[in-house]
């Protein structure tokens, strides 16, 4: 059975959504969508669509978790069973408790612990709709929430992926990119200070295709970086009692 | 690492501040005792399941999404589809909730809602049939509870509704004693009826539907009634600790059976049923 | 491949093990039954069969639980393996989670809480022998568990379910009218105080229908309210130690 | 939420009064050392098992249930049913016992009986295969502890044995190479041996027989014989903690030896099989 | 089918691999193997090959675990996935419990556990290799590693296991012997004590090939316990920091 | 019963102590910044797998298994065979790692193994189908970690690719359309790359390669990079907190660049692959 595999890339350089190789997909970025929380916000990057919620800071529970200097961060990224292709098994799965652990460290990177010691923030992220880049939509989401609550951080972080597609560097991956690409690298970054809070490489890079892949990353990470701003900015100006949005 | 989901506020003092307003009939969001939340239903907002709605009562939003598989029916049920309903109770939406595997709130949710569709026979399950015994329609309901002001019941019979009644599943066709499905050509589930559930506190022999949060920590009780059509109830679930004296039930029943059909009213306007309209 | 069904109820107005509509099965009730315990309870009703036990008031574990003006009650409702047609896998199922929340509410509504701060009650149920009404039944004999263990309440409560059955509402369905009936409502209520601590319905009934079901329960719950107290009698007469009964 | 098992009374002041009643012969509850409590066997409780027994050993009640069922054989036994022994040590039955999956405590009793069961070859296994290697029977044995005075282990394989010995299974036919049950034909599992098991105590060199739950928390060690017949052991377990007297083992094995005899004579009048009686 | 049985013991009483009756497998034994725990060893017997460690004593944690007057002892059997025929699940069988279990008790017997209340102390023992006999070799490097730490203990205590092959009682059945034998019994003792902290029996016997058994077994272990005292020996004489030995 | 794995020791005072160091180009134990600990891999150690190696690296000891069995193929690769890595940080290795089921450390740790092994192409999985979409070899991988001072990614690594590099699995054949396992004739997995990964921790600006606990405890962060080939990275992993500065990223790659091909040419040498001797 013969394939006629379809080209990613058009010959005039387009993928096949239309995008240019380090165009993002359309991002839509809320702050303060969840009441219950003490800060909220929401992501779509295409149709990838994630809530991240932060609780705190409340005490730790149980006592002995609590550090006596500083607060714990705690952080949940769970994939809703009907946001992925097929049907998720509800509960965790490695992937899943992977990747709470990379978002919850690039967090720590930025969040001010010492503020508030033997105290605990939880953070929780939860994918409605996954169609590639969540962690780093998902990382966007809750830095966004976190200053939503209030909590005192160095900076904002924001993340995206970089791909390697038909032998090209591309922004923001689509499912089917990260699917059959070469290559697949998740950066995060807190844009003023300039430093890396969150890297991952899945697939093979070349010294240099990695500079000009994270070079790129650097560029989507400052976009975002304006989007969160934004949202926020309006979040605190609409600041009268959510009533009937 | 959480805190266990004791009532969340001294209750006495609200209690009584509560059932002082009642009876005027007054309440503290300025509704009236049987009057509903603002209610929103919006469909088809996740483009990977079959099926899928948001709805928002008050300060409770509710996500629910379809997906449909191909499986194996129950020993004692060869000739009729499957319905498995899952729920979760997000740590997003409330600080009494909790990470982890589904708790006895979530599980009985779940169990709610599954009786709400199940006994009042919305599906017409018999059609969802392709081998009798062998390969059966098996539809996932998922539920989830993404940001809770009270009252998850309502919210979420009314999402799960509203995703089955708006879900495009792929037909399926037996070829040489298997199964094909073809996901191009996509028809909607078999329907028969539009449950709603109504939710309802009680403060001694007086009546509140749909609480809230605060509410819940103040009331003596609650109950969830689901009404399968206009006079006609698939699923009862008392569902606090608290006593009902057994003389209110007969204004619990007629409350919640006018209000049902104004849920109904709302949830057909928003999957495109009203009048005939496909 | 067709069906001759038959029959569950005959044309007098029988069901098929002989009973008349409002008639309940043959019950059981005794007080005191397993040692170790504070308080405990055996019933039959039909074929199904089952154990409750009470420990406490005891102190609260682990020490975050406890209240500071009452009690808390934990509540187990569990089915042996071999209970049921076919064998039950060992571990909780969702439905036995499920019935230990509405089972421990409705304990909830009658126990005096407030007597015991800081303290826990833990009740266990297991039922030996699953042939209907075991969640009424279980509560029944949960409720004289507690009295055994000098437990205050406001009363006793007790619980039935009721059954529609090819159109007729009857008491006490067993597992064959269950399983092929209209519906099946349990109830349980605490009769002196005339009030329901426990209600749910599975299936189909008209509102006219719901209201003879509810009061055929409450002839029914007074009737095992009867032999409960007769129980009680029963156990406190004979008050010797437990020995070679 | 619940006490980790630790010994329930403390055990110094206990340990010594009963090591100076044991040099005189005597025990607590009036017993003599190599005294067994009072025995009730009871079959056939439990209409819907195969086969089933609850014993009373004094103040320890235990239920054991038999069902059976079609299954596929190991694959190093391919011409052998299956026994799959389950125990739960119910927290109905000792405030020392949680709800919760079965703890070390509750896999050991499993894993004696099994042995017990297994190893003394009581079952003829071989008789229980349909299509070896792919169709064999598969006996379930539940045992669960209602009420717990000391001493689960022996009144747990006696109420395995007698729920096994008075089990009836349905016909299994094998037709066109599938295996189909016969649910109104029912006859006895075939049944080679009775073992039973011995339950001693330790206090330095002296010996109790069937310790109650106070002499547990006060005796050096235990140990568990389980005897296949009358010269033949199928099963040990020594299962508290502490030191057994090389000396002693042969006064164990002659105490044990003779008692397994008694225990087997009143499980055979339980189940109906004194003098070649059916 | 027919099969020819080969038999396991030949006319000249001898085993399979060679062996005597009597003979024990080629036993490596090693203390202070491991660097980070306060106590290790390593033994081999034949192809089994275990690793123990042990941590403590340290506070019990959490407290209400803490015993007023001793310490709490805490062992895991565990056996590596590769470590037998086929690949075993990772997670905690119910054999591997209930070794846990025997094996604790008794280590229990022998450590002296009243000099440390509140405290903990945790043993490991890892499987890397299983070939019959593991839970007794386990048990001996686990003794071995508690003296190794430093932990006091009435006396150090070794385990083998005893087979009935074809009629004759033999000494450290190998897996092939295990598996088709007639019997295996695992005896652990303390040898200068004389008394048995370790008995268990799969199989049958007669009371007089069961003293046959005993009495063999304690030969080995005596041969062990004197391996054991070298292994520690050897371990404080050359009591130089580790290097890379 | 086990603490949570915290950092375990004070790390400012140390911070700073390692940082004035390392602007000398020194560290605690005297290597230089760039420098591995001693590095010795033993291969064919567990003769009941198919393949196995341990790894010292300093203090920190590994062991890895491999075992291969017969599998269904993934859905989404029906020509290709399985890998599936598992990861255990045993308690014997640390007072920091706990016994129960691997925590997200243990699972990061098997899913870096994994990313090195599959994104590098390392084995030649189109060779492992045996009958396409049905029947494929598994290759399983289990690491432990046997004592742990500090840096379990790389000696993981090496061990995996040592244990796979030496594995001899039996003969598959095709028969009837069932396929047979030969286990008396055993050859190689088909393996097309060896790669290996280079952990960096990072103090401000500087680099220090393979650091040890103590160091981990220290450092700002660290970042783990896996290299397939000379000049191709397969995997990258940041895993800790804290930030990298955006300037660094290119010494992190020319340094991890060349310290892989010391480490793969000391993994050549373990396996016997130098200078194309098999």
């Amino acid at each position: 059975m013969e394939k006629t595999e379809q080209r990613l890339i058009t010959e005039d350089g387009r993928r096949i959504d239309g995008r240019a190789l380090d165009e993002m997909r359309p991002v839509r970025i809320e702050a303060g969508v969840l009441d219950r929380s003490d800060g909220s916000a929401y992501i779509e990057m295409g149709k990838t669509k994630i809530y991240a919620a932060v609780y705190g800071p409340k005490e730790a529970h149980p006592r002995h978790l609590a550090q006596p200097h500083k607060a714990i961060l705690n952080c949940r990224y769970h994939m809703a069973s009907f946001s992925v292709e097929g049907r998720k098994a509800p509960g965790m799965t490695r992937r899943e408790i992977e990747l709470s652990k990379v978002i919850r460290e690039a967090l720590e990177s930025v969040v001010i612990l010492e503020e508030f010691p033997r105290s605990a923030i939880d953070i929780f992220i939860e994918v409605i709709q996954a169609d590639a880049g969540t962690r780093t939509a998902g990382l966007t989401a809750a830095s966004l929430a976190l200053a939503d609550a209030g909590i005192p951080m160095l900076d904002l972080c924001a993340g995206i992926a970089v791909g390697k597609v038909e032998g090209k560097i591309v922004l923001d991956p689509s499912e089917e990119e990260d699917k059959k690409g070469e290559a697949d690298m998740p950066v995060a970054m807190t844009p003023r200070l300039g430093s890396i809070v969150l890297l991952q490489l899945n697939g093979r890079l070349t010294s240099a295709e990695f500079r000009e892949a994270l070079n790129l990353a650097k560029k989507g990470i400052e976009v975002l970086y304006e989007l969160q701003k934004k949202a926020l900015s309006k979040k605190f100006e609409s600041a009268t009692p959510l009533g009937e949005e | 690492m959480y805190r266990i989901g004791a009532k969340p506020y001294p209750t006495k003092i609200m209690h009584d501040k509560l059932y002082e307003l009642i009876l005027r009939g007054e309440r503290l969001d300025g509704r009236g005792p049987y009057q509903y939340r603002p209610l929103e239903i919006k469909t088809s907002i996740i483009e990977k399941t079959d099926g899928s709605a948001m709805v928002n009562l008050g300060g409770t939003k509710i996500i629910a999404g379809v997906k449909t598989a191909l499986g194996q029916p129950y020993p004692d049920t060869p000739d009729q589809g499957n319905i498995v309903v899952n729920a979760e109770l997000l740590p997003l939406a409330s600080s009494f909730f909790e990470p982890g595997p589904p708790d006895e709130k979530a599980i009985e949710l779940a169990r709610v809602v599954d009786r709400c569709i199940r006994e009042s026979k919305m599906l017409e399950l018999d059609k969802l049939v392709y081998i009798p015994g062998r390969s059966v329609l098996v539809v996932y309901i998922d539920v989830y509870v993404l940001d809770y002001d009270g009252n998850y019941f309502d919210p979420s019979v009314l999402a799960s509704v509203a995703a089955l009644a708006t879900s495009k599943i792929p037909l399926y066709e037996v070829k040489d004693g298997e199964v094909i499905m073809n996901p191009e050509i996509r028809s909607s589930l078999p329907i028969r009826r539009f449950p709603v559930s109504v939710t309802i506190g009680l403060l001694g022999d007086k009546i509140l539907v749909d609480p809230t949060s605060l509410e819940e920590s103040a009331i003596d009780t609650s109950i969830v009634l689901g009404w399968s059509d206009d006079d006609e109830m698939a699923a009862i679930q008392k569902n606090l600790q608290g006593l009902i004296q057994f003389g209110v039930m007969d204004e619990i029943i007629n409350v919640s059976k006018e209000k049902a059909g104004e849920l109904r009213t709302r949830l057909m306007e928003a999957v495109g049923r009203v009048g005939g309209t496909p």
